[in-house]
């Protein structure tokens, strides 16, 4: 056990899975002896060798679709997106290969792609984006959102386990920002399982990457309503059970991410919860997102554009009030 | 790294050199009948209503694919497509499973989740295709790449068509192939159409092979209806890239002797153009060669031919029996389980 | 006044349009010589010459890119994707560039995408798929989903007027299927209007595309049971108000469409109405949609997966009896 | 269709020839030092704090930004990147804006949405890049694409990297460029880096010029730090476009004269190449060729100095008065209105 920056913790699990397991590689742009845009490959190319940590072409589909070769001949490749804002330009070989191949032809395609993503340091309209919605969409793909530093590392671990495609990604503003004891041994995580961050009794808030932390602030500011975070950790499988229980429990539920709203991954959870929960609750689900606009570079658009931590005070007021 | 413009191949003795005998012959003359028997039977399934959906065709393209099918070694791997039923012809798929894939039963390698030759046995190397082209070539030159990793002797195959060689997916495998030289060869089929669009209005070169340069690897053109040439070319293109001299693009020649799908009459290919390839039918070239070079006599092309009637004829009769999948069967297996893992492939 | 099909309204606007304005053009694979995959633009490459009617190379990020281009130049594109399936091939150039250049640097790219989405036909999971959710997140895009012939037309000369990028989804089923009167004369639809289809007082069904037709069949099967149903014909923007004021009549409501459920669009609409109309609701805000798999390609399959009148009728019902 | 290497510019009169007097070399003089001094002081308020987020520069790339930019005619329209400040300043954007842009300020082009060189003034015949590499390609074919349609003598100019180059977009851009011969001049600034990569991962050959072939059209290699040189063969491309020539590929060499970003220090590029190519340093190269050949006196020399000097300062003063934007302007215009059509841009 040792304290570790969430990203010490996933650069660690990486090491350690790379060291456990022969067949896992790490492919991205600039990954190998730069150590990656955000140095969790720092030194893995001087330990690993180039044919484990290759630095890649300025080609996003050439590195998704390669992972679906290489992993159907038996490898585990872990790409990684310089920004997760990328993986845009490797939707088609993600959404019609990797997603459909297991399905349609029985072929497991077990790889993953790391997408640093997220907002918060003026990164613009492309390098801060939260690309999970569009992709939880997707049958066939897995989507995980680690929000802790010992999740960061047992979901990674599990992903890599995993037979599917896995987008695992990993807020930027967590890395260095967000530290706690993760356990020196390898683990997993199950996929699928959410996270209670927080017990409450008032109010649910479902939310997960970096929103968990806006969440945890504004329940604080709340007195004497009780707040209950969960962390879904996992968006596709999500947790509907544990969402289920603690909407069943509170009677309101906030559903909060950071990505933009309409079409947001919220409006499936707070769909489910208002077909599924309807009769348990006292309040309309709410929803706190980002506005419909890309995301914006100047400080004061751009903090308007993410959720604040007085946005979630004010939605979990209004939901305790009604 | 010019363009090589392959010549026929003329002797018995020149076969033999590049590792075929007579027996091997045969064998691709047959898997040949066999190719266009199961694309002609379809057609007629599909005329009876039997398939649902539209339907294709390689014919036109036996040779291109039979030939380098049979240049791959057993190890190697393959993203065969459309036109390149030949392909897993000759790696030894069960006809009667094709049969059943085109007409939707749970037989076909996809259980008739997809149809066509939207298929493949990954248990005979080869990765199944989707229609988005030529989206399976990163797919293969990821397979070359676990093979340069692991330092395996062997070799991937990707196969794109002269239109799609426009698509950024094309680019982005030669460029990543040529820079890390991988086992890898792409083989175009370029039947000069796609669909209703001629070549000049895909690439600007003369041959799509003349692009091969610009990823740092060879190209080759080889006459597509000349079994024998493309076996030799993609035998040098593969043992090539197993020997660590990396990728290289073979581009197979050929018309496209039918519409782009069942319901399309080709009126925009010239007629002449037809009647030029038609003498050129890649089955008849190689059945007057055999007669020529490697002295087949009638009876053994009627004993082929009877051999191959009555594959088909069992493969249609038992294709027909397979029942269609269960609306239950939907929504199994869209995620794969650690027991998925377990199979040849993941080895 | 004539009675047109589906498709013969769609090729009629678009010539008519191009007759009108010199600025319009259409480009996509095969839409010159061969007058398009499904013939909308046959005859048209006579008439207006191969530049405006340009056969493009197999390249869809070509075609959608170069869109963007032209249009900034002034031209009025119109771009086919021989499928709907096809266009997440073109997903980069349009959600990075086309969809996000007015907001960030004030430039309009007015463009039309023209995608013959749906299933019905045994297309396989590669020519039947409703890719309209995916986008639909993406703020800066338009999309549009007629279903009558009437609205085909108006729709499509709204598309091309506006100074947006805008996605057309023409439903393939509907192509030969469905005809009605058209009018001759040039109109437009307005966008983000959504049309009555058919008036009721029991419950509303929301729904767009082919499904319109199936919601009718089904609504037919109810007796003494008064269903509304709303065509949006616009996904985004979409007619809150109509769906609204619908809900808050009927108090009951099903959201249905032909694309896969967890995160499709009708999460959008049931979020929305969970949370705007939660005190007008006398049940669950119930979804019918297709399960989360590809498309099959066997009919009985397919059958399966595209929601069925009998589908439709029992959420009916399940309502009715809430 | 062999790769050109060109030549230096020797004299004064070969400049004439390509169409420039005395007043546009120092002209152009000029604008290189606005350039690198808009750069430098850009450096200059990221340390002090004032630049939110990373910032990028173009140090080494001036000539070739200035020298393509300048032979661009006025109808002409590009799409530059985030090393080719130059070709914004050449086309007339306000030294102040670019400040403010930088500071995320409400009068910089974007109005804070977006930062750094992401950013183009449209009346001015640009168009904001995206970070997507190079997903501005296929948008200045477009444009190349509405001048063919439109029968108009205009120009599209499309930049990329040369790390760039490996993805799709460019592909599928000189492809359709090429079979349609699009009036359009495809410029590689190739610095030699994609961030930490070298040039031998991106791509095969020698030149990211040799490809042009494989599309059809014309590849030439120039000096990229010799703005005469990059001048000459950026007018002969653009001219040669403008006459129905087609496309052309010209590949600018320089070197990525800083890190990637501000928070790179290249520790991966080697020393000595530093050393070398800081003797090629664009401007000094241009300051020595007007002294030697076009007389420039040391009082002109200071003189534009002078001019450059208070530019940026007044620059620098106008942006730091410039408000942030405010929260309520966060959802203007995502969509646009039909008003927004009557720009010039849209005529
Ligand atoms: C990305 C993509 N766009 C469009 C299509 C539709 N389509 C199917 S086959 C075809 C023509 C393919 O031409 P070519 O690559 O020459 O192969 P051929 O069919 O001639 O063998 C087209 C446009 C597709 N399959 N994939
Ligand atoms: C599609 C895409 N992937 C990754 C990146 C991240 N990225 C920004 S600049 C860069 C290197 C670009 O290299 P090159 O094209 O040579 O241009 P240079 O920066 O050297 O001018 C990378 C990988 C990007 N901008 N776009
Ligand atoms: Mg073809
Ligand atoms: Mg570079």
């Amino acid at each position: 056990m040792a304290e570790k920056t969430y990203l010490q913790a996933i650069s660690d699990a990486l090491r350690q899975e790379m060291r456990r397991d022969k067949r896992v590689y790490v492919i991205g742009e600039d990954v190998g002896v730069y150590g990656g845009a955000f140095k969790v490959t720092l030194g893995f190319q001087e330990e690993f060798g180039p044919w484990r940590v290759i630095d890649a072409p300025l080609a996003e589909t050439a590195i998704v679709g390669s992972c679906t070769g290489a992993a159907i001949m038996g490898l585990r490749p872990v790409a990684e997106m310089q920004f997760a804002d990328f993986v845009s330009c490797g939707w088609d070989q993600l959404v019609t290969v990797a997603a459909k191949q297991r399905w349609r032809v029985g072929t497991p395609v077990p790889f993953v792609v790391r997408l640093p993503s997220g907002g918060g340091f003026s990164g613009g309209p492309f390098h801060s984006q939260n690309p999970e919605s569009s992709f939880a969409h997707i049958p066939g793909l897995k989507l995980l959102c680690p929000a802790t530093p010992e999740d960061a590392k047992g979901l990674l671990i599990s992903a890599i386990e995993d037979p599917n495609p896995v987008l695992y990604f990993e807020h930027k503003h967590l890395y260095r920002r967000i530290k706690g004891e993760v356990p020196d041994e390898r683990y997993t995580i199950p996929i699928g399982k959410a996270r209670t961050h927080q017990e409450g009794d008032d109010v649910s808030v479902i939310t997960w990457g970096a929103m968990v932390y806006t969440a945890t602030e504004a329940a604080k500011e709340l007195g004497d309503v009780s707040v209950e975070i969960i962390d879904l950790r996992s968006i596709m499988p999500w947790d509907k059970q544990a969402v289920l229980e603690s909407v069943r429990k509170t009677s309101k539920v906030l559903v909060l991410h950071e990505d933009t709203l309409s079409g947001g991954f919220g409006a499936e959870i707070a769909a489910t919860i208002a077909e599924e929960a309807f009769e348990d609750l006292d309040a309309p689900v709410k929803r706190v997102a980002a506005p419909d606009t890309p995301v914006p570079f100047s400080p004061p658009l751009e903090k308007a554009f993410i959720p604040q931590v007085e946005d979630v005070v004010k939605g979990l007021k209004e939901l305790a009030d009604y | 790294m010019a363009v090589r413009e392959a010549e026929p191949v003329a002797s018995l003795s020149e076969v033999k050199e590049a590792g075929l005998d007579r027996e091997d012959l045969l064998g691709i003359y047959r898997s040949m009948l066999i190719t266009r028997g199961i694309e002609e039977r379809g057609h007629i399934l599909y005329k009876q209503g039997k398939i649902p959906g539209s339907f294709y065709t390689g014919r036109g393209n036996e040779a291109a694919s039979i030939g380098v099918a049979t240049a791959m070694g057993p190890e190697d791997v393959g993203t065969p497509l459309h036109r390149d039923m030949g392909v897993h012809v000759v790696r030894g798929v069960e006809t009667w499973r094709i049969f059943a894939q085109y007409m939707g039963r749970e037989d076909g390698p996809t259980r008739g989740r997809d149809g066509n030759v939207h298929m493949a046995d990954a248990r005979l190397g080869l990765i199944a295709m989707v229609s988005h082209l030529p989206a399976m070539l990163p797919v293969a030159v990821g397979c070359a790449l676990a093979f340069r990793i692991r330092e395996e002797n062997r070799v991937a195959v990707g196969w794109f068509g002269e239109g799609a060689s426009a698509r950024g997916d094309t680019h982005e495998s030669m460029t990543f192939a040529g820079t890390r030289r991988l086992p890898v060869v792409f083989v175009c089929d370029n039947n000069q159409w796609a669909y209703s669009t001629p070549t000049h209005l895909e690439y600007a070169t003369d041959h799509v092979a003349d692009r091969a340069g610009a990823y740092g690897f060879d190209g080759v053109v080889v006459d597509g209806t000349d079994v024998l040439a493309v076996y030799r070319e993609a035998k040098r293109a593969i043992e090539k890239a197993r020997e660590g001299g990396g990728p290289t693009l073979l581009e197979c020649l050929t018309l496209r002797m039918e519409g782009h799908a069942v319901h399309d009459d080709a009126f925009y290919v010239p007629k002449e153009m037809f009647e030029e390839w038609a003498k050129r039918d890649p089955l008849e070239r190689f059945r007057v060669w055999l007669q020529e070079h490697a002295n087949m006599t009638g009876e053994e092309e009627e004993e082929i031919a009877a051999q191959v009637k009555k594959l088909l004829n069992d493969a249609l009769n038992r294709a027909e029996e397979s029942p269609l999948p269960t609306p239950e069967q939907l929504l199994e297996g869209v995620y794969a389980t650690p027991e998925d893992l377990d199979t040849p492939h993941h080895k």
